[in-house]
Formats: C-alpha cells, sequence, structure tokens
C-alpha cells in the first residue's frame, strides 16, 4: 500500500507539470485552474505522504522499508538497474518536509506571483520541481537519486533564471547549472566506483554489500569523497557554494523552496542517505566535517556584511547547512537530519517573510532602504521574528533545540568534534548578530530616508497563512527532540540508520551546551541591538571603519573572482585560440593537404587532355605500342 | 602449294591497320579520318576471317560481320556528328572540336 | 597456283587502295578508294572460304556504307580544304615512329610465330562459311550477341536522329 | 519476404522516380518521396517485429550468390547493432523527408530523390553483412550527400563538397585496399576466399597483419566520424549544407564510422584493435574536450552544434574501443540518442536562423517570450544535448563511461570534462538565443514553430522521452550482438575469463594450427578462453 501510494505521490506534480505545461498555447489560461492543479496536486502528494506516514507509524519499527520497482529500466553488462522506489523513514521524512512546505509554498506563491505574466509557467516549474525532490529522495538506486539529482538542477537552473529576461538571472542560472554539473560528475565518478567495485547501484545491496570495499580503503575514500563533490555542489559548501548567493535572483518564493528548505539540502540527504560508505572511511568523514566548519564559520562571517536581504539569508543558508554537513561528516546523522527538518521550517518562515516585504515594496530588497516596516507589515513581522529567534537558537525555539544537538553531540564525537563545537558556538553567535541585524535594520527604528517609493501594503491571506503556518512552525518545531526528554527524531530514523555509530555526549555536556547556547542566542541579540537597533548614526559610524576587509566580506572572500580569472578566464582563452588558431590552421590543414596534392597533381595533368581528337589517338596508339613491345619482350628471347 | 599460308593473310591484316592507323594520326578531315577508321576495322575483319579459316571454326566469321554491324554503327553516329558540325558553320577540321579540353 | 595469283592481285589492290584512301586529299576520292580496298578484301574473304562473309562485305559496306559516305560528301559540298595550320604538324612524325615501330613489332612477333601450320598451306575446311552455317550459328550458339548488336544498331540509329532533329531545330526548322 | 532487401530497394525506386519526375511537378515529387520513406519505415518496423533479440548474428539474411567465384554475393540482414540504426535512419529520414517536403528547395524532386537515395545508401550499409557491399554501399552514400552539398549548399558549397568528397574518398580507398587485403590474406589462412563478415571473423590473423588491416578500416571510420584531428571537412560540410542535409550528416551518416568500427574492424581485427586501443580512445577524449572548448567559442548556432556532435561522437567511439559489453551496448544506445538529438538540434537552428535572419549567437536574443513552444522544446533539446541526468544522452553516456571506467579510469575521468563543457556550451546556445533582452528579432517574421517544424520536432522529442524512461527496450535488444562483438577484443586485450560472456570464433580452429604447443598457442590471442556461458 505504501509504495503504492509512493508512486502516486510522485506522480502527482509530474501530472501536475505536464498539465500546466501543455495547456493550449493560445493566451493564458485563468488562474483559477492554474492554481487548483499547482497547488492541488501538491497537497494532495502531502495529504497521501501523511497518509503513508500514519501508516508507518503503525507499523513495527524494523518493518519501516517499503521498497517497490515499477519495471526493469535497463539491464547492461551485468548491471540491472530499476525503476523503483524506496519508503523508509529517512525518506519519509524528507517526503513530508518538501511536499508539505512545498504546499505552503505553493499556496504563498498564488498571491506573490499574482503580477506575473507568466503564471502558469511558474507552477509548472514548481510542480517540476517537487516531482524531482521527491524522485531524488524516493530512490533505490543511484542512478535515479543522479536522475533526481540532475532534475532539480534543471528545476533551480529554470527558476533562478525564471527573470529571464534580466541578464544576472540568466547568469545566476547558468552558474548554478554548471557548478552543479561539476557536482553531477563527481557523483557519476562515485557510481562509476561502485560499479567496477560491486557491479551493482542498489541501495540495498551497495550498503549490504559495503564491507567489499575495505574499511579505510582508498576506494571506499574515494567514493565518499566523489559523492561528497555532488553533495557539496548541490548544497553550496565551499568552495562550490558560490552559486546559491547568486540564485537570489529566482523569485523569493523559489528561494525559500529550493534554495533554502529542500534542495540545497539535498546533499545533506545525501550523506546520510549513504552513511554506510561515510562510516568505512574516517578521513572522508573528517574531510566532510571540516568542510562544513569551514563553510559555516565563513558563511556566517560574509552574512554580517550583505545589504541585500535575500542575500543575508542566502548567506545564512550556506552557513546553517555547513552545521548539518558538519554533523553528518561527525557521524551524527539524526541531528543533521533534524537540524535540516527545522532549518526547513524556519528558513523557509524567513524567507517567506522577506518576500512578504520585497512584495508589499515593489520589488525592494536593499536593507539601506528598509526600515520600521513593523509598523507596516504585522504579519511578515511576527513571522519575521519567530524566525531570527529560531535560528539564532533562542531557547525554546526550534533552531535551539536542532542546533544545540549538533553541538552537544559533537563534543561526544572526538577532537575534531570538539573543534567543530567550537566553531559551530562562534558562529551561533555571529548568526544571532546577522539575523537580527536583519531584524531591527528592517523593522526596527524610523522609515528609511525619502520614504518608500511604493507605499507597504500587508498581504493578503494567500501569503499571510501559509507564512503564519510555517513561523508556528519555526517555534514549536522543535519541541519534538528535547534533551533529557524525548527523541522522536533519533527513535524514527534508528530503522534507516542500523549499524550507524552511537554518539550520545554525557549529561555534563549536554547541560554545558543548552546554557552556553543559550547565553550566546541571548548575546548575539544584544549585540545586534546595540550595534543596529538601539543606535542608527553608531551603525554608520561603524561602517566608515575598515572598509577594506569589508568589502572582502561583502563579496564572500572574493572567490567568484578567482574563479573568474583562474578557472574560466584561461580555458575560454584556450578555446579562443583553438577556435581562431588551432582550428583553421591545423586542422584545416590536414584537411587542406590532400586537397592540395589532388589539385596540384590534377594541375599537370589536365594538359594531357587536349581536346584534341589525333592526340588521344596518339595516345592510344602508344599505349598499345609500349604494351606491343613488354608483351614482344616478354614472349622473343 | 596451291593455297596461300595464314601468314599472309595476317600480314595483309597487319599491313592494312597500320596504314589506317596513320591516317587517323594524320588526317584533320573527319570524313578522311572515319574513312581510315574503315580501313582498320576491315584489316581486323581480314585477320579474324583468316584465323576462322585456320581453326575451322565460324566463330571468326560471326565476329567479323558483329564489326561490320558495330562499323555501320559507328558511322551513322560519325557521320551524323559531321553533318550536324558542319550545320554549325564549323571548319571541317577535328582540331576544331576540342572542347572537351580539361 | 590460281589461288595464290588471285590472292597477290587482291592483296596487292587492297594495300593501293588502302594508300590511296589516306593520302588523296579529296574526300570523295577517297572514298572511292576505299571502295576498291574493301572489295578487294571481298575477294580475300571468297579466298578465305567465307562467302556469306563476303557477300556482306559487298552489299553492305561497299554498298551501303560507303554510299552513306558518298551522300554525305555530296551534300557537304566542295569545301574549302583546312585553312588554320595544323597545330600539331610539329609532333607528326611521332605518328611515324609510333606506326614504324608497332610495324617492327609485327613484323618481329610474326617470324618469332610458332603457331602450328602458320607457314603452311591451309588445311581443308569444311563449309563453316556458307550462309546456312553462319546464320545456324547466329540463331543458336551466338543468340544473345546477335540481339546485342541489333540493340546496338537501335541506339545509333536512335542516336543518329537525335543529333540531326537538334542542327535541324538550331537552324531554326522544327 | 525479403524484408531487409527490400527496405534497401524501395527507397531506390523511389530515388529513381523522383528523379525521372519532371523539375516542376513538385507536388508528385513530395508525394512519391513521403510514400516511399513510409513504406520504408514500415518495412523497418516489420524487420524490427521479426527480429530475435537474443540471437547474436545476422537475422533476415537475404542471401544471393553473384559471382560466387570471387566470393561476392547479396548478403543483407540485420543484428542487434544494426537494427537500431536501420530504424533510426528511417525515422530520421521519414521525418527529414516530411520536413523538405514542406519547404521544398529549388529542383525539389532531385533534392528528394538525392535524400532517398542516401537514404537506401545508408540502410544498405547498416544491413550489408560483407565486405564488398559494406564498401559499395559506403561509396554509394557519399555520392547523395555530396550533390546535396555540391547543389544546394550555402555560398561556397563547391569547395566544402570537393573537400568532404576527397576527404571521404581518401579513406574510403584505404579501407578498399584493406578489404581486398582482409580476403587474400585470410584464404593465406583458412583456404577459403570470402568477404562475408561473419566468416571473417574469428580468422587468425598474425599481430601484424591484424594491426595494419585494422588501420585501414579504422582510418576510413575515423575521417567518417571524424576523429580528432582529422574533423577538417566537418565544419565546411555542416557549415554549408543545407540545415536538413547536415543534420542528416551529423545524425545518420556519422553512425556509419561507429558502426563499422563495432561491426567490424573491433571484432575481425581484434589484436589490431587491441594494439591502438588506447591510441583511439585517447584521440577520442582530445575529441571531447576539444570539440567542447570549440563548440563554446563557436560564433554561429550551427557551428556550435556541429561541434557539439565532434565531441559526443568521441563518447560512442570511447565506448567502442574500451572493449568492453557495458560500454559497447552503451555506445550504441548513444549512437541512437545522438543521431536523434543532433537531427533536433538542427532543425531547431534552422528554425531560429529563419525566424531571425541572424547565424551568430551573440546577435540574437529574448526569443522565449515570442516563442514559448520553440523555447521549450529547445530546451529539453539541449537538455538531453547536455546529457542531463534523467535524458536519453544520460544514459548512453553514463554507461558508456563506466564501462570505460572498468578498465581506464582516467580516460572516463578526463571524458567527464566534456560533461561540464556540454552544459557550458549548449546553456550558451540556448540562453544567449532565448533568454536575455530581445535583440535581433526582425518584425513580421515568424520566430515561433510552425507545423512543418512541430511534425518534426515533436517525433523526436517523444523518441527521446521514450529512451529516457525505457532503455532496456533498445539496449536489451543489443546485448547478445555486442557480447559477441567484443568477446574477440576482449580476449586479445588479456581480460578475465569471466568478463568475457561468448566463446569465441577460431578459423582454422585451434587444433589445426602448425605445431600446437608453440608460442603461438600460448599466446592469448589464439587460445579459446576458458568463460564459457
Amino acid at each position: 500500500m505504501a509504495t503504492t501510494l509512493g508512486w502516486i505521490i510522485l506522480a502527482l506534480p509530474l501530472l501536475g507539470c505536464l498539465a500546466l505545461a501543455l495547456f493550449p498555447r493560445h493566451g493564458e489560461p485563468p488562474k483559477g485552474p492554474v492554481i487548483a492543479i499547482g497547488v492541488g496536486s501538491i497537497l494532495i502528494a502531502f495529504v497521501l505522504s501523511a497518509v503513508v506516514f500514519a501508516s508507518m507509524l503503525a507499523e513495527d519499527p524494523s518493518e519501516r522499508l517499503h521498497v517497490d520497482s515499477l519495471y526493469e529500466w535497463i539491464d547492461i553488462g551485468g548491471v540491472s538497474v530499476d525503476l523503483a522506489i524506496r519508503i523508509d523513514t529517512l525518506s519519509m521524512m524528507m517526503m513530508l518536509i518538501i511536499t508539505g512546505v512545498g504546499f505552503l509554498i505553493h499556496l504563498y506563491s498564488v498571491e506573490y506571483m499574482d503580477h506575473d505574466r507568466d503564471y502558469r509557467r511558474f507552477f509548472a516549474e514548481m510542480n517540476f520541481f517537487v516531482f524531482s525532490m521527491l524522485l531524488l529522495v524516493m530512490a533505490e538506486n543511484f542512478v535515479f537519486l543522479i536522475v533526481g539529482w540532475g532534475f532539480v538542477g534543471i528545476a533551480s537552473y529554470l527558476l533562478i533564471g525564471y527573470y529571464y529576461q534580466q541578464a544576472d538571472a540568466v547568469r545566476s542560472a547558468k552558474k548554478a547549472f554548471v557548478m552543479n554539473v561539476i557536482g553531477d560528475v563527481g557523483m557519476v565518478l562515485a557510481a562509476f566506483l561502485l560499479v567496477r567495485e560491486l557491479g551493482t547501484l542498489d541501495y540495498s545491496e551497495v550498503f549490504a554489500r559495503a564491507g567489499e570495499l575495505g574499511p579505510e580503503s582508498g576506494t571506499a575514500l574515494a567514493v565518499c569523497l566523489l559523492l561528497f563533490v555532488g553533495a557539496a555542489a548541490k548544497s553550496g559548501q565551499m568552495p562550490l557554494h558560490s552559486w546559491l548567493p547568486d540564485a537570489m535572483t529566482g523569485p523569493t518564493p523559489v528561494s525559500a523552496l529550493i534554495h533554502a528548505a529542500t534542495m540545497v539540502t539535498a546533499g545533506v540527504y545525501l550523506i546520510v542517505r549513504c552513511y554506510t560508505l561515510f562510516d568505512l572511511s574516517s578521513l572522508a568523514g573528517d574531510t566532510v566535517a571540516v568542510v562544513g566548519m569551514v563553510t559555516l564559520f565563513l558563511a556566517a562571517t560574509v552574512a554580517l556584511m550583505q545589504v541585500d536581504i535575500k542575500r543575508v539569508l542566502a548567506w545564512s543558508t550556506v552557513s546553517q547547512i555547513g552545521y548539518m554537513v558538519m554533523a553528518a561528516g561527525l557521524g551524527l546523522y539524526a541531528s543533521a537530519m533534524f537540524h535540516l527538518m527545522t532549518h526547513a521550517f524556519f528558513k523557509a518562515t524567513l524567507f517567506l517573510a522577506a518576500g512578504a516585504v520585497i512584495h508589499a515594496l515593489g520589488g525592494e530588497q536593499s536593507l539601506d532602504r528598509m526600515g520600521g516596516l513593523r509598523r507596516h507589515l504585522r504579519v511578515a513581522y511576527f513571522a519575521m521574528g519567530a524566525g531570527c529567534l529560531a535560528i539564532a537558537g533562542f531557547p525554546g525555539f526550534s533552531g535551539f533545540f536542532s542546533k544545540d544537538e549538533i553541538l552537544a553531540y559533537s563534543l561526544a564525537a572526538g577532537t575534531l568534534g570538539t573543534i567543530g563545537y567550537v566553531v559551530g558556538t562562534v558562529a551561533a553567535l555571529l548568526t544571532a548578530i546577522y539575523m537580527f541585524r536583519l531584524l531591527f535594520r528592517a523593522f526596527f527604528g524610523p522609515d528609511p530616508d525619502g520614504g518608500y517609493a511604493h507605499a507597504p501594503h500587508p498581504s493578503r491571506w494567500w501569503m499571510a497563512v501559509p507564512l503564519s503556518i510555517l513561523a508556528v512552525l519555526a517555534v514549536v518545531g522543535g519541541w519534538i527532540q528535547v534533551p533529557f526528554g524525548w527523541h522522536l527524531i533519533d527513535d524514527w530514523l534508528a530503522p534507516a540508520l542500523v549499524g550507524a555509530p552511537e554518539i550520545s555526549p554525557s549529561h555534563t555536556q549536554e547541560v554545558v551546551s543548552l546554557i552556553i547556547g543559550s547565553i550566546v542566542a541571548v548575546a548575539g541579540i544584544a549585540i545586534a541591538w546595540y550595534l543596529f537597533g538601539a543606535d542608527r548614526e553608531r551603525r554608520l559610524r561603524l561602517a566608515g571603519v575598515a572598509a577594506g576587509p569589508r568589502r572582502v566580506l561583502e563579496d564572500g572572500y572574493e572567490l567568484d573572482e578567482i574563479y573568474d580569472e583562474a578557472l574560466i578566464g584561461t580555458t575560454r582563452d584556450l578555446g579562443d585560440a583553438l577556435t581562431r588558431d588551432f582550428e583553421p590552421k591545423g586542422a584545416g590543414g590536414i584537411i587542406s593537404a590532400p586537397v592540395a596534392i589532388v589539385r596540384g597533381s590534377a594541375r599537370v595533368l589536365r594538359a594531357a587532355e587536349s581536346g584534341l581528337v589525333r592526340t588521344y589517338a596518339f595516345a592510344l596508339i602508344a599505349g598499345v605500342g609500349a604494351a606491343g613491345i613488354v608483351i614482344v619482350l616478354a614472349v622473343v628471347r | 602449294m596451291t593455297g596461300v599460308p595464314l601468314a599472309f593473310y595476317i600480314g595483309l591484316s597487319a599491313a592494312m591497320f597500320l596504314i589506317g592507323m596513320l591516317g587517323v594520326m594524320i588526317r584533320r578531315n573527319p570524313l578522311l579520318l572515319l574513312l581510315a577508321v574503315e580501313l582498320m576495322l576491315n584489316s581486323a575483319n581480314v585477320a579474324l576471317v583468316g584465323f576462322s579459316r585456320h581453326w575451322d571454326d565460324s566463330a571468326g566469321q560471326i565476329f567479323a560481320l558483329v564489326v561490320m554491324v558495330v562499323a555501320a554503327a559507328e558511322v551513322v553516329i560519325g557521320l551524323g556528328l559531321v553533318v550536324a558540325t558542319f550545320r554549325q558553320r564549323i571548319e571541317l577540321d577535328v582540331d576544331q572540336l576540342s572542347t572537351l579540353k580539361g | 597456283m590460281g589461288e595464290r595469283i588471285t590472292f597477290a592481285i587482291a592483296a596487292a589492290t587492297a594495300l593501293v587502295c588502302s594508300i590511296a584512301v589516306i593520302s588523296v586529299r579529296d574526300a570523295f576520292r577517297a572514298a572511292v578508294a576505299l571502295i576498291g580496298a574493301l572489295l578487294s578484301v571481298a575477294v580475300i574473304f571468297v579466298l578465305l572460304s567465307a562467302p556469306f562473309v563476303a557477300m556482306i562485305q559487298v552489299v553492305v559496306y561497299a554498298g551501303a556504307i560507303v554510299v552513306l559516305f558518298l551522300f554525305v560528301i555530296a551534300y557537304l559540298g566542295e569545301r574549302r580544304t583546312v585553312g588554320a595550320p595544323d597545330r600539331l604538324a610539329r609532333w607528326q612524325f611521332l605518328s611515324w615512329v609510333a606506326v614504324l615501330t608497332l610495324g617492327a613489332l609485327a613484323v618481329i612477333a610474326f617470324f618469332n610465330s610458332d603457331l602450328a601450320g602458320f607457314r603452311d598451306d591451309p588445311r581443308p575446311t569444311g563449309n563453316i562459311g556458307d550462309p546456312d552455317a553462319i546464320g545456324a550459328a547466329f540463331l543458336d550458339r551466338y543468340l544473345i550477341p546477335f540481339e546485342v548488336t541489333s540493340l546496338v544498331l537501335l541506339v545509333a540509329a536512335v542516336g543518329a536522329v537525335l543529333l540531326a532533329r537538334r542542327a535541324v531545330q538550331r537552324e531554326g526548322g522544327r | 519476404m525479403p524484408w531487409i532487401t527490400l527496405t534497401i530497394l524501395v527507397p531506390l525506386a523511389g530515388a529513381l522516380l523522383c528523379g525521372l519526375l519532371a523539375q516542376s511537378e513538385r507536388r508528385t515529387a513530395t508525394l512519391v518521396a513521403l510514400a516511399t520513406a513510409g513504406v520504408t519505415l514500415v518495412l523497418s518496423l516489420v524487420a524490427l517485429g521479426l527480429f530475435d533479440r537474443n540471437l547474436a548474428d545476422l537475422q533476415l539474411v537475404d542471401h544471393l550468390d553473384w559471382v560466387e567465384s570471387i566470393g561476392l554475393a547479396w548478403d543483407v540482414g540485420v543484428d542487434g547493432i544494426s537494427i537500431w540504426l536501420l530504424l533510426l535512419t528511417t525515422v530520421l529520414f521519414m521525418v527529414g523527408i516530411g520536413y523538405a517536403c514542406f519547404r521544398l528547395p529549388e529542383r525539389g524532386p532531385a533534392f528528394l530523390a538525392m535524400l532517398l537515395l542516401a537514404e537506401a545508401g545508408l540502410i544498405g550499409l547498416f544491413a550489408a553483412g560483407d565486405l564488398v557491399l559494406f564498401y559499395v554501399f559506403w561509396e554509394a552514400m557519399l555520392v547523395p550527400f555530396a550533390f546535396l552539398i555540391w547543389v544546394w549548399g550555402g555560398e561556397r558549397r563547391r569547395r566544402a563538397g570537393l573537400t568532404f568528397v576527397i576527404y571521404t574518398m581518401v579513406g574510403s580507398l584505404l579501407m578498399l585496399v584493406a578489404i581486398l587485403a582482409t580476403a587474400f590474406i585470410a584464404q593465406d589462412i583458412t583456404g577459403q576466399f570470402t568477404f562475408n563478415i561473419a566468416e571473417l571473423r574469428g580468422v587468425a590473423f598474425s599481430e601484424t597483419e591484424s594491426t595494419w588491416l585494422f588501420l585501414g578500416f579504422a582510418l576510413a571510420f575515423a575521417i567518417k566520424l571524424p576523429l580528432w584531428p582529422l574533423h577538417g571537412w566537418l565544419p565546411m560540410a555542416y557549415g554549408e549544407a543545407p540545415i536538413l542535409v547536415t543534420a542528416l550528416l551529423a545524425a545518420v551518416m556519422s553512425k556509419a564510422a561507429v558502426y563499422g568500427m563495432i561491426r567490424i574492424g573491433v571484432p575481425v581485427f581484434p589484436e589490431g584493435a587491441n594494439n591502438l586501443a588506447i591510441l583511439i580512445g585517447v584521440l577520442a577524449v582530445v575529441g571531447i574536450v576539444y570539440g567542447s572548448l570549440v563548440a563554446w567559442r563557436a560564433r554561429t548556432m550551427r557551428m556550435l552544434v556541429a561541434y557539439s556532435s565532434l565531441a559526443h561522437l568521441g563518447f560512442v567511439m570511447l565506448g567502442i574501443v574500451a572493449f568492453d559489453v557495458m560500454a559497447a551496448q552503451g555506445a550504441v544506445l548513444q549512437m541512437v540518442n545522438h543521431g536523434i538529438i543532433v537531427a533536433a538540434a538542427f532543425i531547431i537552428v534552422g528554425v531560429i536562423n529563419r525566424g531571425t535572419g541572424e547565424e551568430d549567437i551573440d546577435r540574437i536574443g529574448g526569443l522565449a517570450a515570442r516563442a514559448p513552444w520553440l523555447s521549450g522544446i529547445f530546451l529539453i533539446v539541449a537538455m538531453a544535448s547536455l546529457a542531463v541526468p534523467g535524458s536519453n544522452a544520460f544514459v548512453g553516456e553514463f554507461f558508456i563511461l563506466a564501462g570505460v571506467f572498468r578498465h581506464h579510469a582516467w580516460l572516463a575521468v578526463l571524458a567527464c570534462i566534456g560533461i561540464v563543457y556540454a552544459a557550458v556550451y549548449m546553456l550558451r546556445l540556448y540562453q544567449s538565443s532565448m533568454n536575455h533582452e530581445e535583440r535581433g528579432i526582425p518584425a513580421g517574421r515568424r520566430q515561433e514553430l510552425g507545423l512543418p517544424d512541430l511534425v518534426a520536432l515533436v517525433p523526436l522529442v517523444l523518441i527521446m522521452l521514450f529512451i529516457a524512461l525505457w532503455p532496456a527496450s533498445i539496449v536489451g535488444g543489443t546485448r547478445a550482438s555486442v557480447e559477441a562483438a567484443v568477446a574477440p577484443a576482449q580476449v586479445a586485450a588479456g581480460r578475465p575469463a569471466d568478463q568475457i560472456l561468448v566463446p569465441v570464433p577460431r578459423n582454422p580452429p585451434a587444433e589445426n594450427l602448425p605445431l600446437p604447443g608453440d608460442e603461438t598457442a600460448a599466446d592469448p590471442a589464439t587460445t579459446t578462453p576458458g568463460g564459457q556461458p
């Protein structure tokens, strides 16, 4: 039953996408049917996911695994791949997040995209994204994982470049796509290694036989690192992160759904899904953890300096995923998934609230031209507030529990874990500062100089309702796993994480981490208030100092420039040189040599074709004579 | 010693052939050229019939007859061409007909 | 002996007429000389006990073909001789060289031949040259070559008609 | 019924009929051409229906001795490799002729006649079971394509046509020499004079002979493909031919080369193929990277697609010379994929060129707003072309590289660079023409796809989706033939016995070898592998 519903859940968004895409082409259809199809398909998918979830709850934990194959997709050179889905507790959790958050964001988009010309295209692409993301998490083998991985890449490309007439949107879309293709190549190479070593790509078989790769072997390390290349590209981890801040050129609901709540966390999902492989190679896990640490810290520093409201959130996303990646690298898989879930709630809330602001201000995104919005936009204000408290880890809010869990468990995960704890705690302080900087600058203080060009108007219920629901989730979402209380996430994921190392902090570590976490959150808010909320002049004075480092931070450590110069520039020059110089002369030379030979010999030989009959006759006779001489010489001795 | 040995016929044939060949090479008038070609064809026929007699086989004579047919065909086309060029007021000189020049 | 004498006369006539064909510049006279050559060859065919071929030689060759020549020559009328100098005059000696070389080759081949009976009296033969023998051979053993020759003739006829029509059209006729 | 013979003769008859029509009878000519192409398509589908996927050898063979004394025969049939190329040919020519009928150029009947002639030549080539027949069809298809470039091409068509002809002739003459040499040398070895490909498989050529003979064939194939750096004719021919002809050249004709490689080169001369495999593999990879780079910087849309074709065919060649069943099966699938995708891509480029009157990539933009359907279909084709996961080309490339990776990991890794660049250049093509502000779009012209374009593109897109959803439908049919084709080369390459799935034929049989037990018998190439199924 579960798998049948699973197929339907997978098919619904696809059908929605097709129905929307293949509308008759003359004239845009009325919005009613578009909304009904676009939002309805996701709603039904969510309801069905909930039904499957309920049915799984009723099952014995050890039986919470359903695999179903639709047909044999390919059988090639001894490797057979089925079109198959796998519904276990891990993919169930992802499905609920994707369809649930996805539905709310679709609903929100109904109003947000109201003025857009390509209303239908937007929903078609969003539905396609949901389908791809579901395929990614429900796949039962690496091939369809990669297929889903590629499809979300397409969806992300399409939606980043949604405003395709704007040059920067087009550029960002291309950047995102190409960097994700680099990630895809990593995944694909990992799959090649698995084919070579194990001869199969099915999860069940790969994980069952992973031991054949050999613990701490070079192969296992290579597989994990290559998989992580894919994960890092998708999840915006250093050094493949630079597409994510640029991806904010897409409409805000897209940023909320794809570039905050779901797609960018696919890398975390991947690591957790392949925990068996990562457990084989501690070096791979350590690499992942280090990359996560570097990312979470550096991204947090960059977020401090951003002026564009969406870019603040984007860098914050990079940083938060860094936490998850660090946790996954340290072997804290359940904690990573817990943070993934709460992050989906509060980051979606933050983005949607930011979207409400942008929508209300007619497209304005710069913090410099915001201020005092709490008087104009009550719903957005409360939602943003809830989201900020959650992400800052204010006690009682969802981020508090999930982030604290990662940090507390890190303490129990060896030396690297301790380093991670320190880095994570410092970054948590930065998180609180930059998030409340955003809140204070946008919602507090006076209106910006010169007032608003586009008078802020409050959202209607299409936007307000999903925003409120998400805000509530951002507050309460963490309560399902409370230290010293209950561990619903751990319990739920346990069947999917059989054999993963058991790491749990001592009571002291837990308590210390809780206390420090609370202090850090409150301190960060206080610092933010001191710098950005209380006194506007102080902020402006501060902006004057240290302009150089400030610019470096604003540009995200200028990695983009380095990429442009070092990688793209050189290969472009090489391509130009080949096109301009080698192609006509080198390759053309190889071609023109035989042509020249033929032409030259023809020029010589054409003299023989005099057109005079008698010369032909003579040539004939001379030939006969020559042949005769040869014959006579041969016969007569 | 009453009959004529084959050698004589072949000798005659060779001599006629060479004469015809010379004619083909030194004449520029297409009509004369065609006449010389006829000579060459005839010399071949002499050889064919001679060998036919020698081997006591009618195949050579059949061959000679086929050659005659071919000669007839050739003459028809050749003269047709001569007439056609003449009607275009082109001088009767094979050297003028050199549009096939490469 | 009579056969030899006949041969000698016929061969001599044939050679003389042949030389005349290529040496006179007047096409009409050349054609007449060709008739002489052809008739001499017909005599030789008779000597070779090929009366049917000889007959065809006289009727078709000397009769029809050369007459065709004569018609054309008469139609074209008196032609002024070639005006332009011979472009290949410088190379004409090569023709002689070629002919003499081939002739020399023929002589060498001739005297080296070891074909049985090459220089002897011919053996008596059956009636291979009779019209009925030729007819039987044509319609039996050589049926396909026979049909093919008819095809060749057809093609030649069509070609001649086409040539004539085009020439007439170019002159403004129908 | 001689189905395969009919499949060759029907387009030939159609070509004759079209060729005999007066140039004014365009309507009749289109009807004849459409009917012919349609009947041919149906015939090839019938052949597919009768085809048995479990057999490795040539099936549906029509055999007719011609000149027995010198081993010439009419010997056509299909195996698990050629049936798909046969179908590809008939489908693409159906589409192409249908498209041509809507937009018939000057001298239309002759154009259609040439197309049908080319179709007959290609079908014959893919069905030939005999080296001489293969050669005849190889040359026969060259003629109509040369004329299509020559007569209906662009400004520099004469030069392009001449270059094309000379270049391919150089290769094919070498092949002719190699064919004759093969037959004579094989006669020395086995005592049997034959041109039959199946009978030549397993002939125990010495390693030197095998290498030289393989080289003769490989050069012809490398030029036709084209393999880097022998691609000099490609930009000219692809650039000057009418866009429809370019589409067919890239889609079908280039497959003749890879097909020859897997049908003749590798199975008949396994030792030679093994000696040169790495070289060809490296050239293929260089071609992938080089083609991608040049495509990225290409000036016109047409050149971009042309060079992308160079890169994609490198993958196919790489898959064949890896001597791996998985890679070779992927290569066969990729031949079909590439044919369909590149044909669609060229047709789209043609639509854009027509709609804007502009060939340069950088001078137009923003078409998506004017032509949403064009943009949508173009997106699908572009994504398929860059082998995004989930597309049909992905299936092919993935398994080619997975197979290559098993033996030459470094080649596969280097080839992956091409995947990244494919994304770069295809997006350049797509984004610059479809996205951005509108520019370079003349008023009064229709940019959206018309009915003829849709009739041509929709079937191609549907086939792409079908293959993407169910690649087993094709791959399953190739297994038996591919296993038999690569097994000798696997033996020659000294692969472990468990990878060699079918027994390798030997001619003469091992016990007839002079002096059994000497070093020739110990050579892995001359011993039957232990790995029996």
